[in-house]
């Protein structure tokens, strides 16, 4: 139960994107097509999860017993850059064409802040391990959740006439807003 | 039994049968004839006369060339002055044969009779070809050459043969009343066609606006075995014939498919008479009932014309073009063709000549589309107006293609609907129009 | 109707080596069109290279061409790149930490589960490789 | 002759429009704004005057000044989300606050987006929730029905589902129902409450006239009620100390309006009939969590601006039944 | 090169925030006023500041391939700086701005300049660089932070103009997007005036 | 030194080995050469990402220029010889260069030419009525006047002129892009040379029709007689199928073709007035016009020996007179370059049946308008221009 | 000067050297800020306190106590004068806020009467439950002097002692929650 209500307030509550300002590069730049949301939800819930995991057991068992708190930053940027090109790597070396169709389908996904802020604030909250874990998955469906959704306003979107001034980013911020403002009736359910 | 319809869709316009219950009046022949040689689907007729040319009624004037072609025949009897391009209902310029009309006689052969024959000889390939040889098309509006529906493809089977008599458009009356004056013909009609395709059960769909015709159909059919008339919910296009297909049959058409692909054959009334005068009197089609009407026309009435006469001959002969005439319809107000001059010949697939006064002729200012749904509620096809008249303005062709846009039967039922006035069918009849030229380019890689 | 459900790119022959051809598919993502995407890091620059089978017919090096996937295609590889090594992470996981093994152990093991799941999708990379085709088209 | 007009088939077309259509809804409001007149008096007139007045002076001004394009402030829309935008206003906001909703739900919420047809959030709940937001206290203080001529002055009270959220975890649900007007009352309109949502009886006419005049379909709102009907009727059976019952839920708060006016708005809800139905069962799944378990006593604003950004998806992904299935060819 | 432009190209013609929309999460994030704007906004044109002047230093001695990781590195030395520096003796700013200080590191306006500029420019060109780029960055988040306290406080650098609040909306998540969204249209106005 | 800074080295090293060593194997296996001239030629171009150049965006476009070994049928037209001057500096190659050019609208069906026998009610797009019937005049390859080219420029550089229902290109603004070619479904707009002081003479009509036929449908038509094509000194125009076609390439611009012409179907815009004494009155109107930008109009107006009328609908009479009068008539005012509605136009509007035609005209701005959603502030804007002018 | 050749060794070694520069400069940086973050992270505890608890000189760290309550620990500062308890202020929690939890510092005489009370953090709606903060309203000074065996810890609505914030019952209501849990473990500890 208790990593339900975890899952719930990180997709709804404080939504990654809508609340928390996070990954918003990513949510404004990728968000074109429904389908590259969709595989994109996937591969964030991995990236996140491992970085996030490994991340953890770093901070945990490497830094703190030696009092290296304040090395966070650093190591976590480090790690995680380098975790999630070995993931690449390893997928190109396996299989060249899932690789490839990946590739095609999906931009790249590079360290973004939305990863490291949810590997900061999995620590910061005192969260075990699998509270962690179960965080980050919980952000990663927040992610993914505005980003479809917002994929699919930005398609529909495509084919009105939106004023010239606002097209692109201005209408995403505002419809981005709105969505933030429906949101808030989430308020309090955890 | 009840109403029977179809499942999904369609709309209601008011009817304004105007000229229903009018007789059919012969309307004479004009001075001159413009016959187009592409009166029907598919590639032109060969062209059999030069300038100058006697050519007597009846006799063909141009010959199918290929499969999907058909005959055509002289409607008059005079000389030929032209054998030129013409505008055609849309102002381009097509093939076509202007005869100075001299008089009516009738090429030999032909029973010009007014007798029943009943009595159906012949093969269904020699059905066939007196089809064919009588340049028989369908009347219903596709002008499809008859003589192929005919023809079974192989691993089909033709189980029913199904009579449109529907006219679901508003103010037409053509159909309705040949089948209140010709029913027995129309029966032998049946029969051929029956015969002709091998099946032995027909069904004839009306209406039920025409009680009149259910009741003189059903009695003209009493005695058949296999016939049956069926009555229909007042619904447009209940005579697309998919739709037809499914009100009768419950069954439904695939998409991309025929109603054969369902053993069905569907023929219009019209088509019917035509097959009967073709076969048994050995009669072709050169004429066909035309009804001109309108709310202003004097005398809304429904002419057997000869084909090539000139429109504008017809709406004299209904009292002259009203003032207020604001539109010009070659056909029904759901369907037909609006033409920017009278003197249009008509055609074989032209079914009516309706004269609309400005404040019916135009359309309102075109609003945004508000999303009312209204247009997908009445799609009788199952699809999205809204979004693929959008995508066909933004030539976003691939997602149109994905969305079925060439399902669309056109029937414009979405356009008749849609609040905002918006141009919903122009725009998807585009985009048709593009992504079948896109498949077929592809087709052919 | 292989063109409805299908992610296409534009791409260009980088060479032609039999019944295959080497393409750069010019990434699409907004990055691409974007002005700022030297000074990023999110953007999503690199180009793609890939192997595509040519069907037979004649490609020169610098068309342009179309290199399209289904949709479900792309999905699956989402799938077996990402979905399915989370899944077993996880579930290592949870029966690890149920188990009542050390967050250390946990965690670690769990992390190393991914070496077995990617070597059984190496074993299988024959098998794997026939769902990932691709199709080329020639653009104009 | 005069020039004979020609253009593509078909060339029949209906005779609603629309204004029409604008008109019609606007038609149906009026018992509802009888009875808010009655209970809320001259708090109504004047919120109701100048929201209609500000959305369509805005409306007219963005337009006309900054978007450059023309102005189509009088085709009903406009009129018809200021007219929305007061029914879901305490009486008593002070009227400057009802222009800041006014230029929130049409400068943000409809005109940023191209105009009528184009907005992916129903605006007059995108003026709504910015208030609430926004003015928290003006905006959860309800005038008590029945000070006809008091405006911002009039003594505040809370609606039944305030008291009722309030008061629970203190008190179970019997005593709170002993606190919240009787269902009568209920019924006809009698509670503290936005100006236009009280008027239970009035709103259900105004539905029905919607359906007759075939301006919406069932699917919308009858989905919405009944989801909130089963899902509170579901948690008061679990537990009927905790939760108040079904009718409770159906009388009380925005949920008549939110289901049968805003949810209903043409532009924000799904094109199709399974599209529609998923999203009233969502709106009312959405309401029923944001009353029972969130912080705020009502939830079907929030609910449906919720939907709105669903529906691109709902639109893509549940498409209407074609006819005939597909037939491979070749 | 033209110091000037060098400098003032950050202001407004290339301005992360406006133009390029870079950095887009702590601009979001800490603005709730415009002092938290500004100290974001500074501790980020330090940290660009520093990691461009670094980076151009030491260029010659980094291999290419290693280049990116070399240049987290110094970059996330510098933000761990100014972490432990506000936290010292800016404590209140420090957890008003939270998790936006660590996440310096992933700002694409940082690595982006450290990449794109100082990799290639000398040491003075660089400071310039990274000053007007920091600079406006912290202009447009003062900005953002301004509208959005003047809107949602009825203050402005914490001076109350108004009795009682503004509109609460705007200190929320909501206001914070839609302010950005009017202000990136005003920038755009602006922009194609002045060019 | 302390424990913690120990602590803290031995750490970061190892962190930041192991992450080099993976990095290094990511470079390795990752780093797909991407030749940086690439970006250098983008950012040469305009970055217009128009298509006018074949391909799918300006990246694509630099890609193919970076890999092909030659320019040949490699050119931005929008960025032009100087782009491609800058784009073969970059790439150390020879320029080739290529003719700039520009689109030209070859129809002149202006309504006093071509009346207009019917009114036009269905969606504002040209390739819509196109493919209903031949227009709201008779000839089959006229303007259809709905403005899909004008939808379709990205650079404002195409317009609707209101008086002569007809499209007019802001030489200055095209780019020859060719967006409004592949719009037109009457293959009405070419592009071609763009000559010195934006000089340049066309046969206005594609109408391939025999003379007596073109004639019939518009009274500019080419009718084919071939007199321009006897009397041209460079060869530069064919004749084919009744119609005769100028090269730009080979055309000098004597103008030898321009008074040979019966029915006036060649154009020439932006001359100096000619050196015919009787003319020159005439002629000195053209060059105010063609100050004030409304080129086409203007020529068009001389070019036939009519009149340019400053306000239009309120001298419809005037004009109607004038025409009486025949053709040498000269108004004075005729700077504007902007044209009366024609004789038959108003001849037309004393019939009925002007009320519609006027209540269409209105509607089809505002259906235009929606429409064409995207473009319709400009359009406004352009309209508004065009009234106040 | 000619850029550095990647292989494999000039990689790594670079990368080293870059870190063990940044590890030294960042050990300094570390090592100079230890005692000022140390002193600003005891000063602002030590502010709470101050504001809650009569005049003090010190909080001995050894004589700290943390007490577990309802799933989280509160933590108890006794505050000596002159080696004599004077008070002790409460670090309190409450997880039914308007946006769930928020914490206190309660200051109790050595009677158990509150001297006075201040936030720690919050997660309140600004303008309404922010309310409750010392600087923006004087919702605290009701409690001030006020024994909880007397004093009804409970809003006026629930028949209780203590004037909500104008619309903000339900931040008013956590924070009585709060008092009392911070009362109920004082005594529990005396
Ligand atoms: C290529 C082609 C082949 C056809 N073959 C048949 C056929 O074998 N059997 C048949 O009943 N109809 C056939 N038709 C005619 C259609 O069924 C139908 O009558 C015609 O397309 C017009 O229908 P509509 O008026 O409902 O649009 C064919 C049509 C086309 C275009
Ligand atoms: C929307 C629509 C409405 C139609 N309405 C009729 C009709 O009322 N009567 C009719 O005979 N054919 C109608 N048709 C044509 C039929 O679909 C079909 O082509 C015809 O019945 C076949 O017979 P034919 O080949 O003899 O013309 C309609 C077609 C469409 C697409
Ligand atoms: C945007 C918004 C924020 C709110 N924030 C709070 C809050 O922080 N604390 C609180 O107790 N109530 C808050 N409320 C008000 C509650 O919804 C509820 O109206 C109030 O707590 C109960 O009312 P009362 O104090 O007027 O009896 C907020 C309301 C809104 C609309
Ligand atoms: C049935 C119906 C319901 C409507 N509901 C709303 C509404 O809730 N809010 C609103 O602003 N406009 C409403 N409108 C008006 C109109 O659709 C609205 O202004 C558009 O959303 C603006 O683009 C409604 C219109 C209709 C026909
Ligand atoms: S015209 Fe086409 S899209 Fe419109 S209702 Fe008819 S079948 Fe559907
Ligand atoms: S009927 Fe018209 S307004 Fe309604 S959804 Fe369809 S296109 Fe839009
Ligand atoms: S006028 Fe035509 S060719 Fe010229 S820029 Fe516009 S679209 Fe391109
Ligand atoms: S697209 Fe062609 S027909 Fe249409 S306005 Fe332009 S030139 Fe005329
Ligand atoms: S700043 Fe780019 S994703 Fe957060």
């Amino acid at each position: 139960m208790e990593y339900v209500l975890i899952i719930i307030a990180a997709v709804f509550v404080s939504n990654i994107v809508l609340n928390q300002f996070l990954g918003i590069c990513p949510f404004i730049g990728v968000s074109n097509k429904v389908d590259t949301a969709i595989g994109m939800t996937g591969a964030v819930t991995f990236v996140m999860v491992i970085a996030t995991l490994f991340t953890y057991l770093i901070f945990q068992y490497v830094l703190i017993p030696f009092e290296l708190e304040y090395l966070r930053t650093i190591t976590f940027i480090l790690v995680i850059a380098s975790l999630v090109q070995m993931v690449e790597i390893m997928l190109k070396k396996i299989s060249p064409p899932l690789y490839q169709a990946l590739g095609i389908f999906l931009p790249l996904i590079t360290t973004n802040c939305a990863v490291l802020g949810v590997a900061v604030l999995a620590v910061q909250q005192d969260f075990n391990l699998l509270g962690s874990v179960v965080f980050a998955i919980g952000n990663a469906i927040g992610f993914g959740l505005a980003l479809i959704t917002f994929s699919g306003i930005r398609e529909q979107l495509d084919m009105m006439n939106v004023p010239k001034q606002m097209k692109g980013v201005p209408i995403a911020f505002i419809v981005a807003g709105l969505m933030a403002l429906a949101f808030m009736g989430f308020t309090g359910i955890v | 039994m009840g109403l029977l319809t179809f499942s999904r869709g369609g709309v209601h316009p008011p009817e304004n049968k105007i000229s229903a219950g009018k007789k059919i009046e012969p309307a004479g022949l004009p001075e001159q004839v413009v016959i187009p040689v592409t009166q029907h689907l598919g590639a032109p007729s060969k062209v059999l006369v030069n300038k100058g040319d006697e050519v007597m009624t009846g006799q063909l004037i141009a010959e199918a060339e290929g499969f999907v072609s058909t005959n055509i025949h002289s409607s008059v009897t005079g000389k030929v002055l032209k054998v030129d391009k013409f505008p055609d209902a849309s102002g381009y310029k097509k093939m076509a044969v202007q005869i100075q009309v001299e008089e009516d006689q009738w090429e030999a052969g032909i029973d010009t009779s007014d007798d029943l024959l009943t009595n159906i000889d012949g093969t269904a390939e020699e059905i066939r070809n007196k089809i064919l040889g009588g340049g028989i098309v369908g009347l219903g509006g596709a002008t499809f050459p008859s003589h192929v529906k005919l023809m079974t493809p192989k691993g089909k089977k033709a189980e029913y043969l199904l009579i449109n008599g529907v006219e679901c458009e508003p103010y037409l009356t053509a159909d309705h009343a040949l089948m209140m004056e010709k029913s027995a013909r129309l029966v032998v009609g049946i029969r051929i066609l029956m015969k002709g395709l091998g099946v032995e059960k027909a069904i004839i769909g009306i209406e039920n606006n025409k009680p009149d015709a259910i009741e003189v159909m059903t009695n003209a059919t009493a005695s058949e075995d296999g016939i049956q008339v069926q009555g229909l919910k007042v619904k447009y296009p209940q005579g697309g014939e998919k739709q037809l297909v499914q009100a009768l049959l419950n069954r439904e058409v695939p998409s991309g498919g025929l109603p054969i692909d369902v053993g069905v054959v569907v023929f219009n009334v019209g088509t019917a008479y035509a097959s009967y005068l073709a076969v048994q009197k050995n009669r072709p089609l050169i004429e066909r009932v035309v009804t001109v009407t309108g709310k202003s026309v004097a005398n809304p009435s429904n002419f057997l014309t000869r084909i090539g006469t000139p429109a504008s001959f017809l709406i004299e002969k209904a009292g002259g073009l009203p003032d207020d005439t604001a539109k010009v319809i070659n056909g029904g107000p759901m369907m037909g063709k609006a033409v920017a001059k009278i003197d249009i010949p008509i055609v074989k697939g032209s079914s009516g000549i309706l004269l609309l006064r400005e404040n019916e002729a135009l359309r309102n200012p075109v609003q945004p589309c508000i999303r009312c749904t209204k247009c997908v509620g009445v799609c009788p096809m199952g699809l999205e107006p809204y979004l693929l008249m959008t995508q066909a303005e933004k030539g976003m062709w691939e997602p149109l293609e994905r969305d079925h846009v060439m399902d669309c039967i056109e029937c414009g039922s979405c356009s008749y609907t849609c609040p905002s006035s918006r141009p919903l069918l122009d725009y998807i009849r585009l985009g048709k129009a593009e992504v079948g030229k896109i498949m077929r380019s592809r087709k052919a890689v | 109707m292989s063109e409805q459900n299908t992610i296409n790119h534009i791409g260009f022959v980088e060479s032609v080596n039999g019944q295959s051809a080497l393409v750069r598919i010019n990434s699409q993502s907004a990055c691409a069109s974007c002005h700022a995407k030297g000074a990023c890091s999110a953007a999503d620059q690199e180009d793609k290279m890939m192997t595509v089978p040519t069907g037979g017919a004649d490609y020169r090096t610098g068309e342009q061409v179309r290199v399209s996937i289904a949709r479900r295609t792309g999905l699956r590889a989402v799938a077996f790149g990402y979905v399915y090594p989370f899944l077993v992470l996880m579930t290592i996981l949870v029966i690890l930490t149920a188990a009542g093994a050390s967050e250390l152990q946990a965690g670690t093991w769990s992390l190393a589960s991914l070496a077995p799941y990617y070597l059984a999708i190496y074993l299988l990379r024959d098998r794997i490789s026939n769902t990932f085709t691709f199709k080329l088209e020639k653009l104009f | 002759m005069n020039k004979l007009i020609v253009s593509p088939s078909p060339h029949a077309h209906t005779a609603e429009s629309v204004p029409k259509l604008m008109y019609g809804v606007m038609i149906s409001l009026l018992p509802a704004f009888a009875v808010s007149v009655w209970f809320f008096g001259i708090g109504m007139l004047i919120v109701t005057t100048v929201s209609v007045v500000s959305c369509v002076l805005f409306e007219y001004l963005i337009q006309k000044h900054i978007l450059k394009v023309p102005p189509t402030h009088l085709d009903g829309s406009a009129v018809l989300t200021g007219l929305l935008l007061a029914f879901c206003l305490p009486a008593n906001i002070p009227f400057w606050m009802v222009m800041i909703g006014a230029l929130a739900a049409i400068g943000i919420g409809k005109m940023t987006f191209g105009g009528l047809g184009n907005n992916i959030f129903n605006p007059a709940l995108v003026g709504r929730v910015f208030l609430f937001i926004s003015f928290p206290v003006a905006m959860t203080s309800y005038p008590v029905p029945g000070q006809w001529l008091r405006y911002t002055d009039a003594t505040t009270g809370a609606t039944p589902l305030g008291i009722f959220k309030e008061g629970l975890g203190e008190q179970t649900a019997g005593e709170l129902m002993q606190q919240v007007p009787g269902y009568t009352d209920l019924f006809i309109g009698n509670m503290g409450g936005s100006a236009g949502e009280i008027a239970t009886v009035a709103l259900l006419i105004g539905l029905l006239y919607m359906l007759y005049r075939k301006i919406i379909t069932w699917h919308i709102p009858v989905t919405i009620l009944g989801t909130v009907a089963l899902f509170t009727g579901i948690l008061w059976l679990v537990n009927p100390e905790q939760n108040a019952d079904p009718l409770f839920h159906l009388l009380t708060g925005g949920l008549m309006l939110g289901a049968i006016y805003m949810a209903t708005d043409y532009v924000t809800s799904p094109m199709t009939r399974k599209g529609m139905v998923i999203y009233g069962v969502l709106i009312g799944i959405l309401t029923v969590i944001i009353r029972v378990f969130g912080a705020y006593p009502e939830g079907v604003q929030f609910a449906i601006l919720i939907m709105n950004a669903f529906v691109p998806l709902l639109n893509k992904y549940f498409k209407p039944k074609r006819f005939g299935k597909e037939v491979q060819h070749g | 090169m033209n110091q000037w432009k060098n400098f003032s190209k950050g202001l407004l013609k290339e301005n992360a925030v406006f133009v390029m929309f870079l950095g887009l999460c702590p601009t979001l994030g800490v603005t709730t006023s415009a002092v938290n704007g500004l100290g974001m906004g500074l501790a980020t044109t330090f940290v660009l500041v520093m990691s461009n002047l670094v980076v151009a230093l030491i260029k010659n001695q980094i291999p290419d391939k290693v280049r990116i990781p070399a240049f987290i590195v110094i970059i996330a030395t510098f933000v761990t700086v100014v972490e432990m520096v506000m936290k010292a003796y800016v404590p209140a700013l420090f957890d008003a701005l939270g998790l936006f200080i660590p996440l310096i590191v992933v700002n694409c306006v940082v690595l982006g300049r450290a990449e794109a500029f100082a990799s290639k420019n000398n040491v003075v060109s660089s400071i310039i660089d990274g000053l007007g780029m920091g600079i406006g960055f912290a202009l447009a988040l003062t900005a953002l932070g301004a509208v959005r306290e003047v809107l949602g406080s009825g203050s402005i650098f914490g001076l109350s103009f108004l009795k009682g609040d503004g509109m609460l909306l705007f200190v929320l998540p909501p206001g914070a997007f839609i302010a950005l969204g009017y202000l990136i249209v005003l920038a755009n106005k602006l922009k194609a005036k002045t060019t | 030194m302390s424990q913690i800074i120990i602590y803290t080295i031995i750490t970061l090293v190892v962190i930041g080995a192991v992450a080099a060593i993976i990095l290094y194997f990511v470079a390795q296996r990752f780093k797909v050469y991407e030749d940086p001239r690439i970006d250098l030629v983008e950012e040469a171009l305009p970055a217009a990402n128009c298509g006018g150049c074949g391909y799918a965006g300006c990246r694509n476009f630099a890609e193919a220029l970076v890999k092909s070994e030659t320019f040949d049928d490699l050119h931005c037209p929008v960025g032009g010889n100087e782009a491609m001057a800058t784009v073969a500096e970059i790439l150390g190659r020879e320029a080739v260069e290529q003719d700039p050019l520009v689109a030209v609208v070859r129809c002149n069906g202006q309504p006093q030419y071509r009346p207009r026998n019917n009114i036009y009610d269905g969606a504002v797009s040209c390739a819509v009525a196109h493919s209903l019937y031949t227009g709201e005049g008779d000839c089959p390859h006229g303007c259809l006047g709905c403005g899909d080219c004008v939808a379709v420029c990205d650079f404002d550089a195409i317009h609707m002129n209101p008086e002569t229902g007809l499209p007019e290109v802001v030489d200055d603004k095209c780019t020859a892009c060719g967006a409004c070619v592949k719009a037109c479904p009457r293959d009405i707009i070419e592009l071609r040379k763009k000559n010195k002081k934006d000089r340049k003479i066309f046969v206005s009509c594609i109408n391939e029709e025999k003379g007596g036929v073109a004639k019939q449908y518009c009274s500019v038509a080419c009718i084919g007689c071939s007199k321009c094509f006897k009397v041209c000194p460079f060869d530069a125009i064919t004749m084919n199928n009744n119609l005769a076609f100028i090269d730009s390439v080979k055309c000098k611009l004597c103008r030898k073709c321009v008074p040979e012409c019966p029915t006036d179907s060649i154009l020439e815009i932006n001359f100096p007035p000619p050196r015919n004494k009787e003319e020159e009155k005439e002629k000195a109107g053209v060059e105010d016009a063609g100050k004030t930008g409304e080129k086409v109009g203007a020529t068009a107006a001389v070019k036939s020996g009519e009149k340019a009328d400053r306000k239009t609908g309120t001298e419809a009479a005037v004009k109607s007179r004038a025409n009486a009068e025949g053709q040498t008539a000269v108004n004075a005012e005729g700077n504007t370059g902007t044209q009366v509605e024609g004789k038959t136009e108003a001849n037309a509007e004393k019939q009925p049946g002007t009320k519609t035609a006027e209540k269409i005209e209105e509607k089809k701005q505002n259906n235009a308008d929606d429409t064409k959603g995207t473009k319709s502030g400009e359009n406004g804007d352009a309209n508004e221009k065009t009234q106040k002018d | 000067m000619a850029k550095k050749e990647s292989n494999f060794v000039s990689m790594v070694a670079t990368l080293s050297v870059v870190a063990l520069v940044a590890a030294a400069l960042l050990g300094g940086v570390y090592e100079a800020t230890k005692e000022p973050i140390r002193l600003a992270d005891l000063r602002k505890r030590n502010e709470a306190i101050e504001a809650v608890v009569p005049a003090f000189d010190t909080v001995p760290s050894d004589q700290i106590v943390k007490y577990g309550m309802d799933g989280d620990t509160l933590i108890l500062y006794p505050a000596l004068k002159n080696g004599i308890v004077v008070g002790t202020a409460v670090e309190t929690f409450t997880n039914n806020g308007f946006s769930g939890e928020f914490k206190l510092m309660v200051g109790f005489d050595n009677e158990g009467a509150i001297v006075d009370i201040a936030v720690l953090s919050h997660k309140e709606t600004p303008g309404l439950g922010d309310k409750m903060e010392r600087d923006k309203s004087d919702f605290h000074v009701q409690f001030m002097g006020q024994h909880p065996d007397e004093f009804n810890l409970a809003v006026t609505k629930d028949k209780g002692d203590v004037d909500a914030i104008t619309a903000s019952t339900i931040s008013s209501r956590a924070y009585c929650e709060a008092v009392q849990r911070a009362y109920e473990a004082w005594k529990a500890t005396r």
